[in-house]
């Protein structure tokens, strides 16, 4: 991340202030260490797409060709640990979280900087596990680790995956840990709750299931690591345990994992779209409020993932009835920001493409939760690419949509420098385009029956698989294409100025990029999130053009 | 670690505004540390929960092979630490330095008392083969029962699945003990330096909050895993 | 048979109707809410592109219009549960007279033996129009018993028994897959279900067999001596087993459980898991004595002890209790 | 936590000796026999113990605000959550 390229004249600003790799790598600013995990963060993205690249070429095919079929499992495993533990959890709260968390509520840090670098290190140590873990032989349970599988049967290295997911469980913990207490804790004076942008009523929910959720997940990683060491038979029915216990603990995590993901990435299309219509968010208090309603609800759903694990019929009954509690919510968001929309003066830049984008693929993804919360369809459809397909709209289509808009709103402000607005709305579309291309046909395959984590599979189901592997070709170009022109941006892009939206939020108000303590003086707020009354009024002549 | 523009108080950092922001931020964070650790172990408690209702005979089997006295020892020990942390916190407060000074010894020692008596406890278990794994052994063991109910013998892998659960819960409460103690010798450290002052006494505080904690913890773990069928 | 290009799964059984009704009745309220949701961005979007000197209009939002929006779609959404719930319901509870097939799985193949003694491997022959109930276990990993035709799915675990049902409409063959990621030949771990006419079916069901599985279970049941203490009489020092299976059966701490097949299950491998009122527990455990499929058997014995042409009154201590005992299946813990 | 306010010392003193109360009590009831209150009794005692701990050791009682108490109910509750719908799925498998 050598950055700031010498310039005439700088403002010294948290990217030039100090240099060499020690004020980096020992930093404890909130926005270094948002820029450390971008890097991270990013090369995990490339490994685990990397992963799925592999995956789609071998499921080209009906035959087993490409791969062997212990390096498929190991493939898809990987693929899956590497995304979710290593890119999806961390992606938006630590990157977009940790750079702007402090910013917007008119802070000079998080509560606790040296625990945010912890944090950081936490993860690194994880994730050079998990690297070491793949390059001597890697896992082959899937990243669900089911038990007895995981723990009596599979020969490969599910303890050291274990570890590398528990140390970065707890890189996950302290960050929200941070984000309570910052929330809490350091607002800016007259930075009341009502006043907060919905981007850190969205931290905040995913906080609480970060501290909630992830100590369950880890403590059950270690009763796994335990009973594969010794064989205790915690999770072994040979020796009276119940493999069902296991995944209901997985799960009261790994449920709620999924709004770790999708939570943040609704906060920032609350943020572009309010920006991008000129307006306040239709509906404010409703959707701060869904926010947290979607992190309690979270963790009443769990067990809608073992409809057909052989749990008991009531158990299920209710564990169906609850998840569409989550719907309701989740549906509130959608409508709200369709309604902020009607009346607005919009514009079309990049991030609000990938927020319309997100729209579209969330509420695909948001529907089709509702046929696999419904029982009668589950049973058919659990297990299958149905499934795959769904949970793809909501963390690829859904999360990682709305951290590239995010990315592409906030990257004036995080390098001071534009990027080129025409490549980046094409990108939009062409993310868009092979999103829907991968996934949608694998709602198809997973109805007429094609199990997921099938190697080789009957020939009928050829021309979909065709189809989806063409169109993760045209989302991998999707998703290369911002990481080369936001690198060109930062030595070639133009300077960008303060507000380069004329956006609301305090984020705005201090310099691009900002200064290492966020603001020259600390902000006092006197008015309310979204005035975009007030900033339009005030700017009766044109908005700048970008890019 | 902290670039400090104007040092007017050499512990507040320099993001906060005031020291009451950053005393408030610590405790803040630190409670919501133990709603984590709180979940850590509701994991392990949930395990235990469907077990001992699966196999109810064996569980009371085997914690009846437990020594509840060293248990209640242990659980006094653990209250009297208990007390001398909260002894120190108000000495801390109140610049009584001796009166810190030596609730944190005592802290300490008692501390070690703990883990003193577990290491006896464990000890046990390895003799009598009670540690779970493969010479773990259980056989012959009546499982309690009412009079007049016919007796039967417990089952050992059923048994051993209550060891496994006893073995990961008083470990991790004995590692956190270890921690705690570890902390607790910092804070002596520092206010042997006379650096915990009235106007300065978070690290006191939160170390306190951690440790009782750990002791409400045991509270649980003893009448679950000591206690459990002994009327019979 | 198969098209190379499906968009729609063969419906080949009476449950499969059920859940594309349902399936379909999804696809249309989620259809709807998509159009009503992509057309109303869409045009939002267009109607209200920003243009010089048109500011956005700024609306605070509207409490009733937020209730209508999360009440109107919870309505939906319980709609949806209650449909879902009855379909699931019925998929979940086997019809009283089906025909019992016991399926082991093991890595990674499907082992199925019907109640009649034919043995097959990753094949299962079934007739239309009859209802057959599915004994599940597994060897070793967890697997999962589905057929996409069927909209039939059950996991497969080991140490106990799962149950599943169907009822064959269409003759043909049919994909039988492990939907559970069981390891390395997971994708192999395929089969098929081949749906015969009733004629042909019982063609082939007159091919060789070894007799029918509780025969097979009685045998064992002889060999290893159960017989001794399982007497048809009161003076066993085990339970009478005549008609035992699917009572109420009362057991020394109180509880009452059904004598389902886990029950049967356990009361072999875990004798003293369970112990009927008024028996001591005095019958040694046959876990690693016998095999999946010799405990298969077993079970298939001691339910046709209760078929209802079955010798033998009723004098177990267990059916003495029933009267007293809740008829419907009570609670334990 | 705000204001410092450390409660006397006898206080604490009292809250000592009604917690190693407790522990007594604890063992007592565990050496009667109340049928399946034993269990019932046990994990009473040892939440009213825990409170005690909670509400004057760790200063919860004396906190100025209410967020450090709403911490302590959320925890609780979504452990509680955790046990019951779990036991929701154990409690009822023999039903059907």
């Amino acid at each position: 991340m050598a950055t700031a390229t010498a310039q005439p004249v700088e403002r010294e600003n948290y990217l030039n202030k100090h240099y060499g790799v020690g004020s980096w790598l020992l930093t404890t600013d909130h926005k270094r260490i948002a820029l450390l995990y971008l890097l991270s963060i990013t090369l995990f993205f490339f490994i685990g797409g990397f992963f799925a690249l592999i995956i789609r070429l071998e499921l080209l095919t009906p035959a087993g060709d490409l791969v062997q079929a212990d390096t498929y499992n190991k493939l898809f495993t990987m693929h899956g640990m590497v995304m979710i533990f290593f890119f999806l959890i961390p992606s938006i709260p630590a990157v977009l979280g940790n750079f702007l968390v402090p910013i917007m509520i008119g802070a000079k840090d998080l509560a606790f900087p040296r625990i945010n670098l912890l944090s950081w290190y936490l993860y690194i140590i994880g994730g050079i596990m998990m690297l070491h873990c793949m390059l001597t032989g890697g896992v082959d349970t899937g990243w669900t680790f089911y038990t007895p599988f995981s723990t009596a049967f599979t020969n490969t290295k599910i303890v050291e995956a274990g570890l590398a997911i528990f140390v970065a469980g707890f890189s996950s913990i302290l960050t929200g840990l941070n984000f309570i207490v910052t929330i809490h804790r350091m607002r800016a004076p007259g930075m009341t709750w009502s006043r907060l942008p919905l981007f850190i009523w969205a931290h905040y929910a995913t906080s609480i299931i970060q501290i909630l959720g992830t100590p369950v997940v880890a403590i059950t990683i270690v009763l796994v690591a335990v009973e594969r060491t010794l064989h205790l038979g915690i999770f072994d029915p040979k020796l009276g345990g119940d493999p069902l216990l296991f995944q209901h603990l997985f799960w009261f995590y790994s449920h709620p994992a999924v709004y770790i993901m999708i939570l943040p990435s609704m906060g920032i299309v609350s943020e572009i779209i309010a920006c991008f219509a000129r307006k306040r968010i239709f509906g404010y208090s409703f959707v701060a409020i869904s926010s947290i309603s979607i992190a309690v609800f979270g963790f009443l759903v769990w067990a809608h993932h073992m409809f057909v694990a052989g749990i008991s019929v009531y158990a299920a009954l209710l564990f169906s009835l609850l998840s569409y509690s989550v719907a309701v919510p989740s549906a509130v968001k959608v409508f709200n920001w369709t309604a902020t929309l009607y009346k607005g003066s919009i514009r079309y830049d990049a991030p609000m493409l990938y927020a319309f984008g997100f729209l579209g693929l969330f509420t695909i993804g948001g529907l089709t939760g509702l046929f696999l919360a419904c029982l009668g369809i589950d049973v058919h459809v659990t297990d299958t690419y149905f499934v795959v397909a769904h949970f793809h709209y909501i963390m690829v289509g859904g999360a990682l949509m709305g951290y590239l808009g995010g990315m592409h709103f906030w990257w004036p402000k995080i390098s001071g420098k534009l990027y080129p607005e025409g490549w980046a709305r094409l990108a939009a579309l062409i993310v868009f385009i092979g999103f829907n291309l991968t996934f949608f046909p694998q709602f198809i395959l997973g109805y007429v029956g094609m199990p997921r984590r099938y190697y080789q599979y009957p020939q009928e189901f050829q021309v979909l698989n065709v189809l989806s592997t063409a169109g993760a070709t045209v989302l991998g170009v999707g998703y290369l294409l911002p990481m080369i022109y936001f690198l060109w941006s930062m030595r070639y892009g133009k300077p960008a100025p303060d507000n380069p939206w004329n956006a609301a939020g305090l984020e705005w108000k201090t310099a691009s990029p900002p200064t290492t303590y966020n603001f020259e003086e600390e902000p006092v707020v006197t008015w309310e999130a979204y005035n975009y009354e007030e900033i339009d009024a005030g700017h009766k002549e044109e908005v700048p053009v970008v890019g | 670690m902290a670039v400090h523009g104007e040092t007017h108080n050499p512990a507040l950092l320099h993001h906060f505004a005031e020291p009451q922001q950053q005393r408030d931020a610590a405790s803040l964070g630190m409670w919501i540390f133990l709603s984590t650790e709180v979940m850590f172990f509701g994991g392990l408690f949930c395990a235990y929960l469907i077990y001992r209702l699966k196999f109810f005979g064996e569980f009371a089997a085997a914690s009846q092979t437990l020594n509840w006295q060293l248990g209640m020892t242990n659980t006094a020990v653990l209250i009297c630490s208990s007390l001398t942390v909260v002894l120190a916190v108000y000495a801390a407060q109140h610049a009584k330095r001796a009166m810190l000074l030596g609730s944190l010894v005592l802290t300490i020692i008692l501390g070690f008392a703990f883990l003193g008596i577990k290491a006896v406890e464990y000890a046990e278990k390895f003799e009598k083969h009670h540690v779970p794994g493969p010479s773990f052994q259980f056989e012959n063991v009546k499982v309690p029962t009412a009079p007049g109910q016919p007796e039967r013998f417990a089952n050992p892998s059923h048994a051993q699945i209550y060891f496994a659960l006893y073995f990961v819960m008083t470990g991790l409460h004995a590692l956190h003990m270890i921690i705690g103690i570890g902390i607790f010798v910092w804070l002596l450290l520092i206010a042997w330096k006379g650096r915990l002052t009235p106007e300065y006494n978070t690290p006191m505080e939160i170390g306190g909050l951690y440790w009782h904690f750990v002791d409400i913890v045991w509270i649980y773990l003893f009448p679950l895993l000591y206690l459990i069928d002994l009327r019979k | 048979m198969f098209d190379n290009f499906p968009l729609w799964p063969d419906r080949a059984s009476t449950a499969a109707g059920n859940v594309d009704a349902l399936f379909i009745f999804l696809i249309i309220v989620s259809g709807l809410m998509t159009l009503l949701i992509f057309t109303a961005v869409i045009y939002f979007a267009a109607r209200y592109r920003r243009r010089q000197g048109v500011p956005a209009e700024q609306i605070e939002g509207s409490t009733p219009l937020e209730l209508t929006w999360s009440i109107i779609p919870l309505g939906v959404f319980l709609a949806i549960f209650f449909w879902g719930a009855v379909v699931y319901f019925k998929g979940r509870t086997p019809p009283r007279d089906s025909t019992e097939v016991y399926v082991v799985a093991k890595q990674w193949m499907w082992k199925l033996e019907h109640a009649e003694g034919q043995r097959e491997i990753n094949e299962l022959h079934v007739p239309i129009g009859r209802d057959v109930k599915l004994i599940m276990t597994s060897q070793d990993v967890i697997h999962s018993f589905y057929v996409p035709a069927f909209r039939m799915k059950q996991d497969v675990l080991p140490g106990r028994y799962t149950v599943a049902w169907f009822r064959a409409t269409k003759p043909g063959i049919y994909h039988l897959f492990c939907a559970e990621y069981c390891g390395t030949q997971h994708s192999g771990m395929i089969g098929s279900i081949v749906v015969q006419e009733p004629a042909q079916y019982e063609a082939w069901m007159s091919g060789g067999t070894t007799g029918p599985l509780s025969a097979t279970g009685e045998k064992i049941f002889a060999e290893l001596g159960c017989v001794t203490c399982h007497r048809s009489d009161t003076q066993g020092r085990g339970p009478n087993l005549q008609g035992v299976f699917g009572k109420p059966v009362l057991l020394e701490d109180g509880r009452t459980v059904t004598a389902d097949e886990n029950y049967i299950r356990e009361s072999i491998l875990d004798p003293g898991a369970k112990i009927v009122n008024g028996f001591k527990p005095v019958m040694p455990t046959f876990q690693g004595i016998v095999s999946e499929e010799q405990l298969n058997a077993l079970v298939a014995y001691v339910k046709s002890l209760s078929k209802p042409g079955a010798p033998g009154p009723k004098t177990a201590a267990a059916a003495t209790k029933d009267s007293k005992a809740p008829t419907k299946g009570s609670q334990v813990e | 936590m705000s204001e410092h306010s450390s409660s006397p010392l006898t206080t604490y003193v009292v809250i000592w000796i009604a917690l190693l109360v407790g522990t007594a009590l604890t063992v007592f009831a565990a050496h009667i026999n109340l049928g399946p209150f034993n269990a019932a009794v046990a994990l009473t005692i040892a939440t009213a113990k825990a409170l005690l701990v909670v509400l004057f050791f760790m200063h919860l009682r004396g906190a100025s605000e209410k967020l450090l108490k709403l911490v302590v109910i959320s925890t609780v509750f979504f452990l509680l959550i955790l046990l019951a719908l779990a036991m929701a799925d154990y409690g009822t498998r023999l039903w059907s």
